[in-house]
Order: C-alpha cells, then structure tokens, then sequence
C-alpha cells in the first residue's frame, strides 16, 4: 500500500523534459547541437553587450566576466592571477567547469529574459566567450562534441579544492579538523588591545545619518553623523 | 557622557510633566479593533527599524541584498517583514495554485506535487538560522561599514515549518544508495540551483518550507516553496521551489562554481564550502550607537553555529583581554539564533566590546588574526571572526579591528 | 469526495500547462530588494488569513475582540500582524519616549523609569502563548459559532523580551515579606487594573515586557510596555502598563469582580480565576474546512497549559473512542503554545477528530460532560473542553458536540 | 553600592498623588468627599445614559448594570437570580465589591471621557447607581464615612468564592486540586459517539462565506457557505 495515498502523481516525461534543464560538469543533461565564436559575437552585440560590456569587462550592472588570463594558465589549469592581492576577478579567472557557464546562461540569461536562447544560441555565445578569453580561436565552433575537450583547456581547471571542513558528509573527502583552533581562555588572554582599523571621520554619514538607522528609545540611540562626533 | 542629556532628568516642577498631565490616551476613548482584511503594522514610532540596503554594495537592485537590522532586534525571531533580502534576479509573488514541485533523477518514479499535496503531508516546525555566504564579506581585510545591520545583518532566524525533503525522496522511490548529492531548484528567473549536502537530507534536516513565523513564506524569501538547509549558507535555501533532482555526482552550478567559493591564499578556491561555522556578534551596544549614560547596560547579542547547538558564550569589555560567560536564553535550539545578555556598568572611559561563541563541538569562534593567518582576507565567505565594538568616552560606540 | 476536482489531475496534453508553460516568473526579471523604509508584506494570495470579528459578539469596536485566524497558522509563533486583539477601552499607538512606568506601593523608594531605562537592565527572552479568559466562551452550552477561529481564535503566541518584574520591585525596595499582591495598571482610558499573582512574580516568570516576536509589541498589543503573565489569561498582560503597585491584599478591580469571575451552578462566582488550564484543539482539519480528496492528511493543531509544559497529545479520529499519541515538535518551552502532528488516512467515510492534552503535572483535559459537571454551562471563562470536529462524507467539517 | 547605577530615580509624592488612583476593597485609596443620589442622577442623564439608559437597563452600548436585585438579596448578600439558568446578569447583580464600582468609575467613565469626573462626581453617580439598584434611599449621600457602611448591604458581597485551583499561589487558600479528571484512555474509552450540537444550516453563512477565510491552497479549502452543502 501508498504511505501516502492521494498524495502526488508520477511526472510525465513532457514535464520532466521542460524543467530537468540542468548541465553537470560531466556534461550530463547537455542538449545536442552547436554553435559558433562568430554567431556568438552577434548574440552577444545584441542581448549581452548592454549589460556586460562589448569585450566582457564591464563592470557596470555586474562584475567582468572575461580578463586576466593567460596561455600558461590555459597550460596549467590554475589562474596565476588569483595570487595577486590587487587583481580583480573575473567568471573566467575563477570557474574551473565550463558547464557552469553553459548551464547557467541557458537557464538565467539575458538576464531580462532567461531561457529565451536556443541551445545551439548557448553554444554560441559560450563559444564568443571562450574566444574573448583566449581559450580557442576565432573560428572556433563549440558542441557538445567537443566541449569535454575544451575543458580541458578551461584556465583554472585545477583551481579548485574541497579539502575543507564545510562540506557536511564525506562525499568530497574533506578535513576534519576546522581551520581555527581558538580556546576560551578567560584571563590575561591578550596582550593590550590596539586598534588597527577603524573608519576614517570623513566616512561618517557614508551610510546615512544612523541616528535615524537606531530606535528613538532604548538603551543608546544612534550617533548623529550628520554633525561631526561629540567631544 | 555630557554630550547626552539624561533620560530622566529630576523634575522641576515637582514631577515629570508626563505624568502630572495625563496624556490623551488615558484621558480619551482609543481605536477600535482592526477591520476585517487589515494586517496588523508595527508602531509609527518604529519607523527607524527596517532594511537597509548598503551603499555601492550592488550595481543593481535585482542581484543585490537588503540588511536586517539587528541592532534594533530582541530575542531571536526575526519578523518577517524584516528579513534580510537576497536576490540573484530579482523577487517574484507567485500565484501558489500554479505552483508544482518536480522530483526526478535517480528515482523510481519521477513525480510532481502540487502545494495542496505538498501541505497535506506530514510536517515539521522548527527554529534555525539562515545567514548569507557573504555575511562580514565587506571586513575581511579591514573595517568597511559602521554598523551591525552592514557587519551580520544577512542573517535572520525563523520558525519554519514544511516537509522533511527525505519523505518526499522516499515517496518517489529515491536510490539513496547510489545517489550522492541532490540538485536544487528554483522557479525565479535565474532558476537559482544549488547541490545539496545529502547527509543533511538523510538526517531529515533538510525541509521543504512552505511556512515562516507561522504564516506563509514571504515572497522575498521565497514564496510559496523554499529549501530550509539549516547551518548551511543561505543561497541553498533556495527559493521558489520548483524541482528536486537526486544524482551520483555534484552540480557545480554557477553559485557554487564562480561565487560561494572562497579564495585562499594560494590561489586555489574551496568548493562546496556550505556550513556556517560558530559565530557570534554584540547588537546592543554595538557600531554606530551612542550610549546616553555612564553606569548599567545590557549588553546582548546573537549566537550562531552550522555544526548544532551553541554551548556558550563568553564577552570581553577589554578587547579580549579578560572574559566572562554571557547568559543564554534557552531553550537553545540546534542550528537556530541564541540570545545572549550579560550585565556591565559603563564607567565612562573607552572599553572594546566583543562576543565569543562556542557550539557543542567543542570550536571556539577565531579571532581575525586567526581566521587571516589560514583564510587570507580575499575569501569573501564564511567570515566568522570575532567583532570588536569600541566605546568611546563620547559614547559612541566604533567598529573596529584590533591588531 | 466527488464535490471537488482532484488538486493535481494526470494530465490530458502529456503535461501539467502549469509546468510546460514556463511561466512569466521563469522567464522575466523580477523586483528589486525593497526600497528603504519599506516593511515586508504577506503574499497578496494570503489575503484571507486575517484577523477576523465575530458577527454579533460585541456592540462597539474598542471594547471588542478580533480572533487569530488560527485555521491558517504553522508552528508555534503567531505573526504579530495577525495576533488577536482584546481591547477595553480601544488602543492608541503611544509615544514611547513619553511613556513612564511607576513602582510604589510596599516599597522602599517608589520610583519612574523611562523606557530608555527599562531596555537598559538585565532583559529575557521567552515563548509564552496567550489566552483570553474567554477564549471558547461562547460554547460553553452548545455550538454556537462555525470555525477555530471563532472557537478558540483568542489565543496566540510570541517571543517575548522584557524585564523580569522581580528586577523592578528589587530595584525599589520592595517588602517581599508582607506585600503579598501586586497591581498591574495600564496607561490607556480604562486604566485597566488587576492583581498579578505574587508567585509567578517572585518565580520570575512575570516580565515587563516590550519585546515580541523580535520587534517591539505592537501598538494593537500595548506598545510600549505590556506585562507578561505567562499561564494567566490575557486580561492580566496589562497593556500600555503605567503602574506597578505592591500591596497587602487583593484590589478586586472591575475586571476581576465583575467580570473574568465563573458563574457557578450554585450561583457563587469564583474570584481571581486566572490561569488557563491544558487545552488543545486540531487546527487542520478544522470546522469550516472542506477535505479536497480521500486519503492521506497530516492532522495538526495546538496545545498549551497554564500550568508548565505539554507532556503528552492524544488525537482520536472517532469521537473519543480510540487514540493516538501525537508527535509533538520539541523543544516544548513552558506555557507556550505546542504544535502536534499525526498521520491521518481518511477513508471517506464520516469520521470526528479530537486532541486531548496532557501537561506536566498529569492533568488530562476535560471532556464537555466532565467540564459541565463540575461548573455547568454559564461560567463564561476558562472552557478547556475538548472540541470535536465532524468530518462529513462531502468532505466539510461540522463544529459539533457530543452527548 | 546600587545594582544597576543610572537606571531609574525616586519618583516624587505629587507623581504618585497623579497616578495612584486604585481603590481597594477595604478603601484604601479612597479621597475623601461626597455625593448624593439626586446629583448622580444629573450627572449620569448628561453624561452615561446616552451609552447606558436612564435607569442603566440599555444592553445598546455595553450590558446593563442595573437590575436583577431583590430586598432579599441586600439582606442576605446572595442574589437569588443568578442561580437561574434563564436569567441575564447585570453589573450590580454580580459585583461583591462597591470599591470596584467606584474605583472603575472613576478611572474609565464615561468611556469617551475617562478622569474627567471629580471625587464628589463619582460618589454621586455611584450614590445613584446604588439608588437605582433598591441599595440606598432617594435622598441619600455616599461619602468616605458611610461607603463601608453601604458595602455591608452589596446584594452579592457573599458572592464571590476562592475555593479553585485557578490562582497561582496560596494568598486566597484555594483548592489543591483541579475540577476535572480526564485520564488518557488509549482504547475503547467511549460508547459510540452521538453528536448533540451543530450549527442549524440556517445558520451556514452567519459567519460569513468561510471560503474566504481558509487561504486558497492548502491541504483543504473553506466551505462555500454562500452555496448549500454539497451532497
Ligand atoms: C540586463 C542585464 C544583463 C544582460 C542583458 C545579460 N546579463 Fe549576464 N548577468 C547580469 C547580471 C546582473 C548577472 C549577475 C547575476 C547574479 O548576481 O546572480 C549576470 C551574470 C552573468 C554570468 C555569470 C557571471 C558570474 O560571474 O556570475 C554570465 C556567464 C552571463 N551573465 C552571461 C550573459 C550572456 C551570455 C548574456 C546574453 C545572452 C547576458 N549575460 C546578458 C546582467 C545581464
Ligand atoms: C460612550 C459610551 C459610554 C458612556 C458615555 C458611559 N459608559 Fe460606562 N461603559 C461603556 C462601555 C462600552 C463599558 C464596558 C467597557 C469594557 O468592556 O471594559 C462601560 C462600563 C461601565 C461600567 C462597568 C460595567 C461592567 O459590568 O463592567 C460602569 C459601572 C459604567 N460603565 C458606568 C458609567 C458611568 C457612571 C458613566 C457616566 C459617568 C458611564 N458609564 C458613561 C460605555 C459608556
Ligand atoms: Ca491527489
Ligand atoms: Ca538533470
Ligand atoms: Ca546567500
Ligand atoms: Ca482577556
Ligand atoms: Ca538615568
Ligand atoms: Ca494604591
Ligand atoms: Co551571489
Ligand atoms: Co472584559
């Protein structure tokens, strides 16, 4: 007998087809056909362009997708760059799965009209984007074919780690131990205090004036930032 | 400090004229109850404690946040109508009759619900935390923000109540064998998909949510179908529900393979990093407010752990110096908020504030010196250091950073 | 039952339009984080989870009740936006900053506290639920409303923060030896008064409260300050609270003799009445509701006792006959409301649920006939009974009582 | 040395004098002054009878205060009527304590106006109510010498019983023990259940179209209480 008779029905493959959209690393769930840097670049002129800039480096409705690569990272799999403390980072320097951009331009953009591009659409514009990153040449087109082997040239590839504590379960193999060891000590724990940073006066109303962010009662109110600090 | 004037000055005329003139409320007939169809609000007087967005935090208002302001918060529900916000493309109120929930995957039999079906099976009602990834991303390397509503405020704490994601995977005949990981989805427009810890879904920690505070989800949080992954980063708390997929390997979905990972120093990024780890912050008093007095306060703040239960929790008024152990508002429930208070008499001169968490795995909350000697400050996530507020002898109260 | 079309019908095109459609909320971009100074709303398709007036009960408003709609709620937490309401005199929304609380009476130094003053000492956190007296009053001889709603829709629950009351009293001086009664006395034109039980003051349990649900109370509740009485009926949680007074013998104010006293059968009234014996009632399926389809449904509801925490809910499904132990979501804080649930196959047939709670000191809530006998059908206040729900074969469920 | 220094200060007489206004049942907090029936009289037909009738009957407003006493009822300080199962109930039939009526008005009437009366106001108007009530004569004055004098003729002054289980703590020397007994009986606890009371289907949609106060999922549906019962 049902543990829960009248409760849910069995999916049709129709309905299972319209929403099971999604791409995995292994590329299971990659839809068939493909689509070229050139037919890409027109795509992307009309419906990305305005958003994330002519060359995939604006920064003006979100962060830059393309940039900061090199061919030696294109060699190694790992983004030099992302040891540099001043660099910014853009999607390229940092995924190391090339389904991830599949996958998620097919399901979220252009941003105004997600799940609008047809896949050989994807592949498309997928492929510009490798272009612009120095991944494959201009003439380049990408299917479903091939995008196993272009992985294998994705710039961080090997960038990636699970080594850690914050996964639940073991599937990934990570530490045991967390990262910090602190212990609650509750005398002469440390030295004198020094403060080492702080917001600088001009900064003060930045967030607004937080005498109005605070309770007009209470125990404190919040400081008038539009005046400079009380003596 | 003199800079204030006290609360409650020693009447002149012989009484606080407060008192002495009764008001009109004691001297008048009040409002009647609420009509049919109206929604209770709070106070007008309330009108400073709402979300705030940072400033030049996003470029746009659709993949941005809205802060929860903790500072004017008691105990550890948050009311719904100020929930910290988190959208990746913008928020929906989506008619529930159209809603559906898909399971499919590695399923005996792949199976849509509707939410009459969903609500019809048996349900749980439990307290926990949701905190964003990126909390305190803006302090890693240095103080950024004023304020604890810009410091902690991606984090909130609700009673919700829904269905043990486990029932639902073994209603469809899930091979829970073979099948590793599960795919989240949603229904917004960036159908927001996140792999899910199946030891959480097999403990039957993992819900899917239907109710928040006892009403239904808010459609910022959600509307009507949400994941509750307790002690796990808010963005696999996905909203809008629309399918469930159980496979053998991980997803790697774009929140989890170019945001939601966390750059160590050597260049590599952590990957799947889901658990928030034990923390804790003062919200009173803490940036940006003035004390009005010398003499007794309160201080009282949130604790929090991904890993279970907060054990304890010790304050400092010395910069971490010297250490007492807070009072905890019990019961304390696992992965849920904890409210601590603990009694201090302000002397007027500057002290350093700060709150310790321990969970009951025995971890300590890090100092930042800690966390930066192992994470670096470029990791954006899971910054769980603990926080210093200065008072000053003005009163008011700093965010800083010690050395 | 055939009344009503199946929620999730097997496709006729191959596939639910609802999923092969995508709708616009899967293919657009949608709103932003809410503006500054905006407070988040419910769903606009849960417009009918309202507070509701009982047609007829009352003949103004601002001495009048709206009742929790208890039939939509999950969990433990009322939202305060739907917190029922019971006024005597009407509610004002009362500047805070004007607001004073007087202690004097049995006390060493009678004093006035600010509001800024009351959030500056030790402060607590708790779940109480509460009750009005009245709460089910008007089925004490018969059936005489439709829905829980109306039935037992004066009842709700919140965290709520505030001072213990013994902090106050302590801090002015008071004669604990021989003061043996406090007054409560609200600010509002009826000035409401009554007399709190020095046990659970002395016990800790009363607080002076502003806190609820993470916010402040709201107005409709007694913003700014409001005694918190937990296990005593609602009228005691005096709102707007002005006055503290210790005394040495019982006040008798209007609202403990002439009303909030039980009518007897012999004619005696009983006096200072107050706390709110274990109760409980199904919230789903409950009356009014219609049962979409045969099968299966997770029967939930309430329980709360006056006198500590929920120990046990037993649930039965043919009038009292048979039973079944609840599962109850812990953990269970005292005097707080409880939610149970249990798994339910309706067979189609007529069927008629009742829950029966157990508190920790062994007490069993009564049935109609044990409750009768020993006050008869006139006392008004303090009906615990167990309420019975007639499940009809077209599906609509009876408020009805047995014989 | 003070446990919480800052927090609080001594209030001052005339802020007690401002609002400690109770009156107990021994009088305690009773001011001083009188009022007699026929000033009551004035001042309830200009100021309470809108609201509560000239002789406090009316059940528009609020429920009657008046009423319901016999000669017998002052004599023995039981009112007869309120074992009567048919009867209704008016203030001055259950109220034990005439400081709760004079305590109440003076704090809360009239319900737009409340504090607006003086001392001498409210004795007259209680004087009346008394009056009205067969308590005291027509040409009677109730002042702070004779109020407790008029207290020993309250028609329900042995009214009132502590004798419950319902208040926290010994102060009124209640029972030990609750009412009722229920035991959790698990199996064949009951006869055959045979329902007593319903609501009559006159009275379907008395509340209201219940279907709009279910919310429109959900694992049922409000009745349509606009429609009869479906078959
Ligand atoms: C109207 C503005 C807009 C348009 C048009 C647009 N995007 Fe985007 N795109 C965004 C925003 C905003 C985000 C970040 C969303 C988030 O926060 O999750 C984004 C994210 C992305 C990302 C993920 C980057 C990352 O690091 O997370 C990719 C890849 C992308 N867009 C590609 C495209 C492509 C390809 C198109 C056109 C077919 C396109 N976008 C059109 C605004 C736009
Ligand atoms: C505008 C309407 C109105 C006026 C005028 C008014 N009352 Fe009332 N009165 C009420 C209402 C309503 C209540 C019930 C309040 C409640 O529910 O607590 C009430 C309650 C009372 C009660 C308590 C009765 C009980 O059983 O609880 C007394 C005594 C009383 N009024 C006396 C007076 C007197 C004396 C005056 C004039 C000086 C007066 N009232 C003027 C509306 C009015
Ligand atoms: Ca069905
Ligand atoms: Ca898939
Ligand atoms: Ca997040
Ligand atoms: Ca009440
Ligand atoms: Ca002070
Ligand atoms: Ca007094
Ligand atoms: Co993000
Ligand atoms: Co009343």
């Amino acid at each position: 007998a049902e543990k829960f008779p009248g409760v849910g029905r069995t999916a049709t493959p129709k309905e299972v087809a319209a929403w099971d959209i999604d791409v995995r690393p292994d590329f299971k769930g990659l839809p068939p056909g493909s689509g070229t840097v050139a037919k890409g670049q027109d795509i992307w002129e009309t419906k990305c362009a305005s958003c994330h800039g002519t060359f995939g480096d604006s920064n003006e409705v979100f962060s830059p997708l393309a940039g900061g690569i090199t061919p030696d990272d294109i060699k190694t799999g790992r983004v030099a760059k992302l040891k540099d403390p001043t660099a910014g980072r853009t999607t390229f320097m940092k995924v190391a799965t090339l389904s991830t951009i599949w996958d998620y331009i097919h399901r979220a953009m252009p941003w105004t009209q997600p799940k609008s591009l047809s896949p050989d659409e994807v592949y498309s514009v997928v492929a510009f984007l490798l272009n612009l990153n120095g991944i494959v040449p201009d003439n380049f087109t990408l299917s479903d074919k091939n995008i196993a082997e272009v992985q294998q040239r994705m710039p961080n590839r090997n960038g990636m780690t699970t080594k850690h504590h914050l996964w639940p379960g073991n599937e990934f193999g990570g530490t045991k131990t967390p990262d910090t060891h602190n212990v609650a000590c509750m005398k002469d724990c440390a030295p004198e205090p020094k403060v080492a940073s702080f917001l600088p006066d001009f900064a003060r109303n930045a967030h607004g004036n937080l005498a109005e962010q605070n309770r007009i009662i209470g125990p404190v109110r919040g400081e008038d930032t539009t005046k400079p600090a009380p003596k | 400090p003199a800079a204030l004037a006290q609360g409650n000055p020693v009447p002149t005329e012989g009484g606080d004229p407060n008192i002495l003139n009764l008001p009109e409320h004691s001297t008048g007939l009040g409002q009647g109850v609420n009509p049919e169809g109206s929604y209770g609000m709070p106070s007008k007087y309330e009108a400073h404690v709402k979300r705030r967005i940072s400033p030049g935090l996003t470029q746009t208002t659709q993949a941005s946040v809205s802060f929860a302001p903790l500072q004017s918060l008691f105990g550890i529900v948050t009311p719904s109508g100020l929930h910290f916000e988190r959208h990746h493309q913008g928020w929906w109120d989506i008619d529930p009759s159209k809603h559906r929930l898909m399971i499919n995957g590695m399923v005996k039999r792949p199976m849509v619900l509707t939410m009459d079906e969903i609500m019809r099976l048996p349900s749980v009602s439990r307290f926990h935390f949701i905190e964003c990834g990126a909390n305190t991303a803006a302090e890693w390397g240095n103080v950024a923000v004023p304020t604890v509503q810009y410091t902690h405020g991606m984090l909130s704490c609700s009673e919700f109540t829904g269905v043990p994601l486990i029932t639902l995977l073994e209603m469809a005949g899930a091979d829970l064998k073979n099948g590793k990981f599960v795919l989240a989805e949603g229904a917004d427009g960036s159908s927001m998909t996140r792999t899910i810890p199946m030891s959480l879904i097999l403990s039957g920690e993992v819900l899917v949510a239907y109710g928040q505070n006892g009403e239904m989800l808010r459609p910022e949080n959600g509307y009507p179908l949400r994941l509750v992954v307790p002690g796990v980063q808010g963005v696999s708390w996905v909203k809008y529900l629309r399918r469930i997929e159980l496979g053998d390997k991980p997803y790697a979905t774009k929140d989890e393979a170019v945001h939601y990972i966390d750059l160590m120093p050597d260049g590599l990024h952590r990957q799947y990093s889901n658990l928030q780890e034990a923390k804790s912050v003062i919200t009173t008093p803490s940036g940006g407010q003035v004390l009005l007095d010398k003499g007794f306060y309160n201080i009282t703040g949130l604790a929090w752990s991904g890993f279970g239960k907060i054990k304890r929790v010790d304050v400092s008024v010395d910069g971490g110096r010297n250490w007492r152990t807070a009072r905890l508002e019990g019961p304390v429930h696992s992965k849920a908020l904890t409210r601590f208070n603990i009694d201090w008499v302000w002397d007027g001169k500057p002290a350093i504030l700060q709150s310790r968490a321990m969970d009951e795995t025995g971890f300590v909350q890090p100092t930042y010196k800690q966390l930066r000697a192992v994470r670096g400050t470029r990791s954006i996530y899971h910054n769980n250091a603990i926080q210093s507020w200065l008072v000053q002898e003005n009163g008011e109260v700093k965010n800083v950073q010690l050395s």
